[in-house]
């Protein structure tokens, strides 16, 4: 039974926050500390900044895209930017081979992107933490069994398993969410079931056993709570992966089927003339750069905030 | 400045930067160490005394910046000296430095004998052959039994007193003139710790080196060092020799302390003293004496201007204002009525728990390409706990305590053997009737609270769980049960985060309390806390045991806490109770060989003697490989042949069990 | 980011390919007389029996050579390795084999190696890929004299020479000895052919190289070919065909992208030609209503709607381009017995509506529109369906998942496209979409089956050209298929090389060559 | 340790198969071979021929048996689409894939590393806050994108490497540059926070304490230690490599396996299909044992338990 007296530098700014609330009064809630943290991240607030401008395009797309971009016409087709030669204002990013307006493409692509990143990551993380738990929790054989799924997923590789699916089931947005969801699930597994695991010995789990609770009650509410903000880190990083998974996906034929607007599909169709409207490529490109980054940005920040007490 | 003098530190601070502001965690602080002396830094956690350690060699955490007038070793000043300087003349080689956590200090991927080879060659233009033929030496000295093939050992196949031991060895390899020891034996069992601070004694003596002696533990200090520095706070309140400062304290935080530790004052009876409050923050301008917050003595001036530096003679020096004691204000929770008020004789009372002949065996995968094996956490374990009794139960880590409290608990289903309570037995028992009847208290107060819930749900979810009351009704009780343990109303909202380790404390004894059980397991309720918090928790339990009419399970491995709380004493080796019987008659007269050391192990604050050599051989044993025979045999010192072939079984003398084929001779044996 | 200058960007490139800084695996070229030609798909093998596709037909008019062939001027079957040939019935057909014809291992031409070859496709254990075409008209063969073969036929069937034109090439006897049924182990050994170039190298998805053959026989149409060494490089990747166009790293790309036509063609180092191509588009609409008894489509009125709602003009201009045409009936203007005077439907969406709207659907309806190629139109197809009010799904997938459905009758409409084979007969468009038990034929209209298999069996062309017009007439009338647009070919061309564009779409690449300027 | 590889085996052999009877089934029930086989434009004749001489008409259990049956005896038959032996075919085409992920990797070791262990040396210096730029923007781009923007920036403005194919080393630069930088985040990451931890570790306070400093603390003390987690992510990353190098393969038109397996998805071979699978489970399991075994040779804790 060992005594810590020596502390850590970073135990030692953890405890003086705890003994600065002492003499205040109460200090912050782990949350008002989080946000407190979160005022002084640049990666954070960009991240969140750039991701609110682009929820909101997305969100306000029909309002906000100049055309209708399903509305085809055809010997408007191909037109290039406004700042290139001929192109027009009236196409600020000039048109695609069907003469529909590139920038109101790439407007509502940003709804398709997050759409199927907040899906895909949701459903991974329904498969994942709840898998993660049982795993952690209960061990024995269902630790066995799924870690038996867990080889399967990644021993197989996932885009090519992500490829069959599609292929097999179909095109639409549905199917790529939940196939993407049902292949990206193993993270939130492995952080779930090892923080399971780890918390599982903590003296509040034995607490909760001896006041009687079951355990399908101490998985659920004493030891999931304390997930939260690892499964939060997690899903953002997820979304970002699901987004570029849909892109890669559709580049490659087999992701949202058109003429839906997806950034991967305009890549794919701008491919063939990549050498000479190299904006088709390059612009939905763009795109999907600055919105994984920002949802990067974002998720390494949350982790930041709110994983304390561990260094970096 | 004495010529004797191999280390002069003047004025030295250490500044750790955080995100909003500033720790000071060393302040200024000024230390002077003889050459061939002992010098005892004691404080509790936070005090800056392993800072200071670090900051002598510069092995600070990155962040943190040193600064200080002078740090003379050995006529040569290391403040300037550059990182490469202090690496290849000082560190390693005139400074030896020993950590508190033998199980990471030592690097896990290379072989003790490389280890301990590098230290030398590293300085040195010593060939390997050389360096071996000393490392072997040095480890036999430490006292590691055949030393040579130890070399080729890693060091997760030794234990935690073996790889101290190492530690020892490693340092001394270039024979330094000074050895730090941070907390060398914290995280070691008692019988360990004796022999570690033993060993380290000699060698001192041995080789003449000076040592600088960094603990919390005054029982320690007290017999380990010649002179001590009492340091609070991030600075030194007091220093002078060792007896000087133990019998007569002069800063109110050292006698705060002193008074704190249980059999001090050698009334076990008593109330222990407790300093009140916490430590105050180190950030920021600090003004005044930092102890003011805490001081029962502190006047406006403690709280407005830093104290002055006092001095009594040459090396004795205290840092106070000394302000007029006020009349008939003690230290503040000095007991008005200080006897304790119920110490129930337990003779006649019923049996409210009884341990059946529990065993309990594990399987056990080690590494990767292990096979399983069994591990016979508790082997035939029977105990009685009878109502309204302080059952301790003594043992070092790994002897099955926290199974047989586990066990105990109806957590953990015995292999052979049962566990009945109030007359049932326990397995049988639906889990919210158990809970009705025992709870918990456990030894970390960090991991005991759920950090995402707030105090007044934490105190509240026995009461959720079981049902009881309306939510309005919960919370009063909750309000009620924070008012008994000591905890302040306002922090119902708050988080254990934003708790101190005391306080976190008092909500997990509430907690446990809040479902009026009869039996409380209390697991090392207060090894996580410091001295003058462990008193507060101590003088708590005592209270509501005789409040709320409870009976506890008090398990420790901390003697002098057993000889403050307990009415009867349980000692634990390898699985099984060795010894049981009344306090008194335990702990003065021993009858097993291994209560018996460990009563020798056990470090009083005495300062003057010297350190007892508990005369146990070897480690404490893996449990994975118990010894055929009596489980002890390999360490007792007067094992005979039918010891190291039959278990001994349970025998009743003088009232106390004992379970030892020499028990009604060791007496004499034991004591020469 | 450089989107800013794509203009400077097209100069810089235009600049490099003329300063010749590209050529990095300059193989290519007219100095050693090699052509490099890229192939979308891989070939599997080089065996033609064994393999259908476009490339494999490309191919093998280099490699092999059938008792007859396809005239490229004319498109007529006529006499290759054959001297002459004579009908002696409806069901009968002599051929006289030439007496200098040699194979690539230097021997003989004779009958026996005619009657090995159709007696191997014939056997039902050969599994060569045409023989079960070739067994549903081919009775037998037999060697009449050491350079004349009979064919008996089991029922008249004009479409002989073609098959033996386009499928059957000549074999060495004994080729395929020691190898059985699926194992055709021929591909294990260098093909022993007759045609003008023989195979040097073969790396399956990978490349293959051929050489001229100089034991070809003078006599022949084919003779003397002007280009020595031919390879042909498998990139898969348009965008990849264009740069290794562009950087030298090949001759010759086929079945450019309009679009991409366009572009490359602005720049110096290339040159693009255009031809024809027998393949067509269509829409086939579930008339019969196999996907659904209740399914819209069964409605007269609902298909015509869908035929005046489709822009085919507009379409044909924009998308296909070059010298596509908009197809009124079900076949390929250019194919024997395509005439027909039936009902037209000219783009008119307020008709389209109208029609929608009497047929008891004013609020259009769903359904999935399946197509698996020239993504582009099917797009714009289901954007002009969309515009009558109609709400497509676009299901736009590969062709095994797309027949699998087809076959199992599970579509509503779908949008595809057929080459004839390079067949410019109406037997080989018309004739293979509405007969009877086709996956394809989505009308169960048994009549119509009737007349284009009597079309079928059918030597006397008059009487043939008179049912193919009634049955185009009965499909036009009653709007089962959305006959689209004739197909254009694109060609990329290194400058200085010579090649006459195919009429069928077919290459034959031993016109090719390089011109001295 | 042998009844470790065992077990490690038996469960690659038993994810191999379920993987594999579930992609059989799901193509059987949802695609059409035979057409693939017969091609686009063949008569209807061809194909029905076709699906009876391949059994594709016989129910999904009977055709997987039959597979696995002669999978067992070592033949994995013949590819429907490329018509070859599936060895064969998969030997041909395994070498592009096998360079391009070795050169992946190492492109992937020599940016990620250095710059991981810089930035472990120096947090919040520059060279950290460019390693974690680096890091996010490598996570970002999309990695058929990145492919593209090299084709445009090295084949074509500066033509400096071919545009596509696998014929010389010069092919192989800018595929093996895109397919290294997607794991170069993930690498760095690990190998920063890897060194940071063992560097603020007790360990490392006592070899200081020894008088370790420079180079010598890195690497006679901290590195060994910091190479454990190091050694399991880039085995995991080659197995995806060597498994998943799909899009590179596709974006410069590479004959390696990943092209092999889309193709054979796309058209329905199953025979080939199945055996990519089993071999791509089976390098997996292996890279992922022999990690674990090079950790136990470096780590006597789990080696010895």
């Amino acid at each position: 039974m060992t005594v810590r007296n020596t502390m850590s530098p970073s135990e030692l700014t953890a405890d003086e926050s705890r003994i600065d609330s002492e003499e205040t009064g109460l200090g912050l809630s782990p949350t008002m500390a989080a946000l407190k943290r979160a005022r002084n991240h640049y990666g954070l607030k960009i991240g969140f900044g750039i991701l609110l401008v682009m929820a909101v395009f997305a969100l306000f797309a029909p309002w906000l895209a100049p055309h209708d971009p399903y509305l085809q016409n055809l010997p408007m087709r191909m037109l290039p930017p406004v700042w290139v030669e001929g192109g027009s204002w009236e196409y600020l990013l000039g048109t695609d081979h069907l003469g529909r307006d590139y920038l109101s493409r790439i407007i509502y692509g940003a709804r398709i992107s997050m759409t199927i990143g907040i899906g895909a990551a949701t459903i991974g993380m329904i498969i994942g933490v709840t898998l993660g738990l049982i795993a952690g929790y209960f061990g024995g054989w269902l630790d066995q069994a799924v870690n038996f799924l867990v080889t399967c997923q990644l021993a197989v590789p996932s885009l090519l398993l992500i490829m069959a699916l599609v292929f097999v089931i179909g095109q639409s947005i549905t199917v790529v969410i939940f196939v993407i969801g049902a292949t990206h699930w193993v993270f939130y597994l492995v952080v779930t079931r090892s923080a399971t695991l780890r918390l599982r010995e903590l003296d509040f789990v034995a607490a909760a056993q001896a006041m009687g609770c079951s355990r399908f009650q101490i998985a659920v509410k004493e030891v999931l709570p304390n997930l939260v903000n690892q499964i939060m880190v997690i899903f953002t990083l997820e979304v970002a992966v699901a987004i570029l998974n849909e892109a890669t996906l559709s580049f490659l034929g087999l992701g949202i089927p058109s003429p839906i607007p997806s950034w991967g599909l305009m890549i794919a169709e701008g491919k063939q003339a990549m050498f000479f409207q190299p904006w088709l490529v390059i612009l939905p490109g763009i795109s999907l750069f600055i919105l994984v980054i920002a949802i990067n940005l974002l998720g390494d920040g949350v982790r930041d905030v709110t994983v304390t007490n561990r260094r970096n | 400045m004495s010529t004797a003098s191999i280390l002069d530190i003047q004025d030295l601070s250490v500044d750790i930067p955080t995100d909003s502001s500033t720790l000071h965690a060393v302040r200024g602080i000024s230390l002077e160490l003889k050459r061939g002396e002992t010098l005892g830094i004691v404080g509790e956690s936070g005090s800056g005394k392993s800072m200071t350690a670090l900051a002598l060699m510069n092995l600070l955490p990155p962040a943190a910046r040193r600064q200080a007038s002078c740090i003379d070793f050995d006529g040569s000043d290391l403040t300037h000296a550059t990182e490469r300087e202090l690496a290849s003349k000082i560190r390693g080689q005139r400074i030896g430095m020993i950590f508190q956590e033998p199980m990471t200090s030592l690097n896990p991927v290379y072989s003790i004998g490389r280890q301990l080879k590098e230290t030398m060659t590293l300085h040195r233009k010593v060939s390997d052959a050389e360096a071996e033929k000393r490392a072997i030496y040095l480890l036999e000295k430490v006292g590691l039994p055949d030393p040579a093939s130890r070399l080729k050992q890693y060091p997760h196949e030794l234990s935690g007193g073996q790889r101290q031991r190492v530690m020892i060895a490693m340092a001394l390899m270039n024979e330094p003139e000074l050895l730090i020891a941070d907390e060398p034996t914290t995280a070691l069992d008692v019988t360990i710790q004796a022999q570690i601070l033993h060993l380290l004694r000699d060698l001192q003596r041995e080789f003449g080196m000076s040592m600088i002696l960094i603990t919390h533990d005054l029982g320690v200090v007290s017999r380990a060092a010649d002179n001590i520095a009492v340091m609070y706070a991030g600075d030194i309140v007091e220093t002078g020799k060792t007896a000087e400062v133990l019998e007569n304290p002069c800063h109110p935080y050292t006698k705060g302390l002193l008074e704190c530790v249980p059999g001090y004052q050698g009334h076990s009876q008593q109330r222990l003293g407790a300093i009140p409050g916490i430590v105050p923050a180190m950030t920021g301008e600090i003004s005044g004496c930092a102890f003011a917050s805490r001081c029962p003595r502190a006047a406006d001036v403690c709280r407005t201007t830093n104290p002055p530096t006092k001095k009594l003679h040459q090396g004795r020096y205290f840092v106070c204002h000394e302000p007029e004691i006020e009349q008939g204000e003690g230290t503040a929770e000095q007991p008005v009525g200080s006897e304790r008020t119920g110490k129930t004789d337990c003779r006649g009372a019923e049996d409210i728990l009884t341990v059946d002949h529990v065993s309990c065996t594990f399987s056990v995968r080690r590494g990767l390409f292990g096979k399983r094996k069994p591990l016979q956490a508790l082997d035939d374990v029977s105990l009685t706990l009878k109502k309204g009794e302080v059952l301790a139960l003594v043992g070092e880590s790994g002897c099955g305590k926290t199974t047989l409290t586990r066990t105990i608990m109806g957590l953990q289903a015995p292999s052979t053997g049962f566990v009945t309570l109030n007359g049932q037995r326990i397995g049988n028992l639906p889990p919210m009737e158990r809970a009705r009847m025992i709870q918990p208290i456990f030894q970390d107060p960090y991991s005991s609270l759920n950090p995402r819930k707030t105090i007044g749900e934490i105190i509240a979810k026995p009461l959720v769980v079981h049902g009881i009351g309306s939510t309005q009704e919960q919370h009063q009780q909750v309000r009620k049960m924070m008012e008994l343990v000591g905890l302040p109303s306002r922090v119902f909202n708050s988080y254990p985060d934003q708790l101190s380790g005391g306080q976190r404390q008092r909500a997990a004894i509430g907690r446990a309390l809040i479902l009026n059980p009869e039996v409380v397991i209390c697991d090392e309720p207060t090894s996580a806390l410091d001295v003058s918090v462990q008193a507060q928790i101590l003088n708590l339990l005592l209270d509501l045991r005789d409040e709320l009419d409870l009976t506890y399970l008090f398990v420790t491995h901390n003697l002098s806490v057993v000889q403050h709380m307990a009415d009867r004493v349980a000692v634990m080796y390898l699985g099984e109770i060795v010894e049981c019987g009344e306090r008194d008659q335990v702990m003065s007269s021993p009858k097993h060989p291994y209560t018996h050391a460990l009563m020798d192990s056990a470090l009083s604050i005495s300062p003057g003697e010297s350190v007892p050599d508990p005369g146990l051989s070897g480690d404490f044993p893996n449990p994975m490989n118990r010894p055929n025979g009596c489980p002890f045999h390999p360490r007792c010192p007067i094992a005979g042949q039918q010891c190291r072939e039959q278990a001994p079984g349970p025998e009743l003398i003088d009232n106390t069990l004992v379970q030892c084929w020499k028990a009604k001779t060791a007496g004499s044996q034991l004591k020469p | 980011m450089r989107t800013r200058t794509p203009v400077p960007f097209k100069n810089r490139l235009i600049s490099l390919v003329v300063a010749g800084l590209l050529p990095v695996c300059a193989n290519a070229g007219k100095d050693d007389n090699t052509l490099v030609v890229a192939f979308e798909k891989p070939l599997t093998t080089v065996d033609r029996l064994y393999s259908i596709q476009r490339e494999g037909l490309i191919l093998s008019r280099l490699t092999d050579d059938g008792l007859f062939y396809v005239n490229p001027d004319s498109l007529e079957f006529e006499p290759l390795a054959a001297e002459s040939y004579e009908w002696v019935d409806e069901t009968t057909l002599d051929v006289t084999v030439r007496d200098d014809v040699r194979f690539h291992d230097g021997s003989k031409l004779t009958a026996d190696d005619v009657v090995y070859t159709f007696e191997w496709v014939l056997d039902d254990e050969s599994d060569t890929s045409r023989g079960p075409v070739i067994q549903s008209w081919l009775e037998s063969v037999e060697k009449t004299g050491p350079r004349t073969v009979r064919f008996n036929l089991h029922l008249p069937y004009p479409m002989a020479l073609r098959d033996m034109a386009i499928s059957i090439p000549v074999r060495k006897e004994g080729t395929y000895e020691g190898a059985d049924g699926m194992d055709n182990a021929a591909e294990d050994r260098p093909l022993n052919g007759i045609g003008p170039y023989r195979i040097k190298e073969f790396s399956a998805g990978r490349e293959i190289v051929i050489e001229r053959f100089e034991g070809y026989y003078h006599t022949s149409p084919k003779a003397n070919p002007a280009i020595e060494t031919m390879v042909f490089r498998v990139i898969p990747d348009q965008g990849t065909q264009q740069a290794e166009l562009l950087s030298g790293g090949i001759d010759m790309m086929m079945g450019v992208p309009p679009d991409v036509a366009d572009n490359i063609s602005h720049l110096p180092g290339v040159e693009r030609k255009e031809g024809n191509d027998i393949r067509i588009g269509y829409i086939t609409l579930d008339a019969a209503g196999y996907s659904d008894p209740d399914s819209p489509f069964t409605n007269l009125k609902v298909r015509q709607a869908i035929n005046h709602a489709i822009n085919r003009e507009e379409i044909t201009r924009y998308l296909v381009r070059g010298s596509a045409e908009v197809v009124p009936y079900a076949c390929h203007p250019r194919q024997f017995g395509c005439n027909a005077d039936g009902p037209v439907y000219p783009y008119n969406p307020e008709k389209a509506k109208q029609l929608l709207k009497e047929a008891g659907f004013p609020n259009g309806f769903s359904f999935k529109l399946w197509a698996y190629r020239e993504k582009i139109i099917a797009e714009a197809v289901v954007s002009d369906l969309k515009a009558i009010g109609l709400d497509v799904d676009l299901r736009f997938v590969k062709l095994n998942v797309f027949a699998k459905v087809r076959n199992d009758k599970d579509m509503e409409a779908f949008f595809a496209s057929y080459g004839s084979g390079g067949t410019a007969d109406a037997s080989a468009s018309t004739g293979v979409h509405f007969a009877a038990g086709s996956a394809r034929n989505y009308t169960d209209d048994e009549e119509l089956a009737e007349t284009v298999l009597a079309a079928e069996r059918t030597i006397d062309p008059l009487e043939r050209k008179r049912l193919y017009r009634e049955a185009l007439n009965r499909i036009a009338e009653q709007a089962y298929w959305v006959p689209m647009f004739s197909y254009s070919q694109n060609y990329l061309l290194s400058p200085g090389l010579e090649f006459p564009v195919p009429k069928d779409g077919v290459p034959r690449f031993w016109q090719a060559s390089w011109s001295d300027q | 340790m042998f009844n470790y590889i065992l077990r490690r085996g038996l469960m690659a052999l038993l994810v191999a198969l379920t993987v594999s009877f579930g992609t059989f089934a799901l193509f059987h029930f949802a695609t059409d071979p035979a057409q693939t086989i017969a091609g686009e434009d063949a008569p209807q004749e061809m194909v029905d021929d076709i699906r009876e001489q391949y059994g594709f008409d016989r129910p999904v259990s009977v055709q997987y048996g039959d597979w696995l049956g002669s999978a067992l005896q070592g033949d994995f038959g013949q590819s429907y689409f490329w018509k070859q032996p599936v060895v064969e075919l998969i030997k041909e085409h395994a070498k592009v894939t096998i360079v391009l992920a070795l050169s992946a990797l190492g492109v992937t070791i020599l940016i990620a590393l250095p710059l991981g262990i810089s930035a472990a040396l120096k947090p919040n210096s520059w060279v950290d806050r460019f390693a974690l730029s680096t890091a996010v923007s490598a996570q970002a781009i999309p990695n058929f994108w990145l492919g593209l923007m090299l084709i445009i920036l090295f084949s074509v403005t500066f033509p400096i490497f071919p545009v596509s194919g696998d014929a010389t080393w010069k092919h192989y630069v800018l595929p093996a540059l895109v397919l290294g930088a997607s794991s170069v985040p993930a690498v760095m990451r690990l190998t920063r926070t890897g060194l940071l931890d063992v560097l603020s570790s007790d360990y490392i306070r006592t070899a200081r304490a020894k008088g370790f400093v420079g180079y010598r603390l890195i690497l006679q003390q901290a590195m060994r230690n910091a190479l454990l987690p190091i050694v399991s992510v880039l085995a995991v990353q080659l197995g995806h490599k060597l498994g998943g190098s799909v899009v590179t393969e596709s974006v410069f038109s590479m004959n390696g396996l990943g092209r092999l397996a889309v193709e054979s998805i796309f058209n329905s071979d199953i025979p080939t299909v199945q055996s990519l699978i089993l071999i791509f489970v089976l390098t997996f399991v292996l890279l992922t044992l022999a990690a674990d075994l090079i950790n136990a040779w470096l780590d006597p804790r789990i080696r010895m338990g």
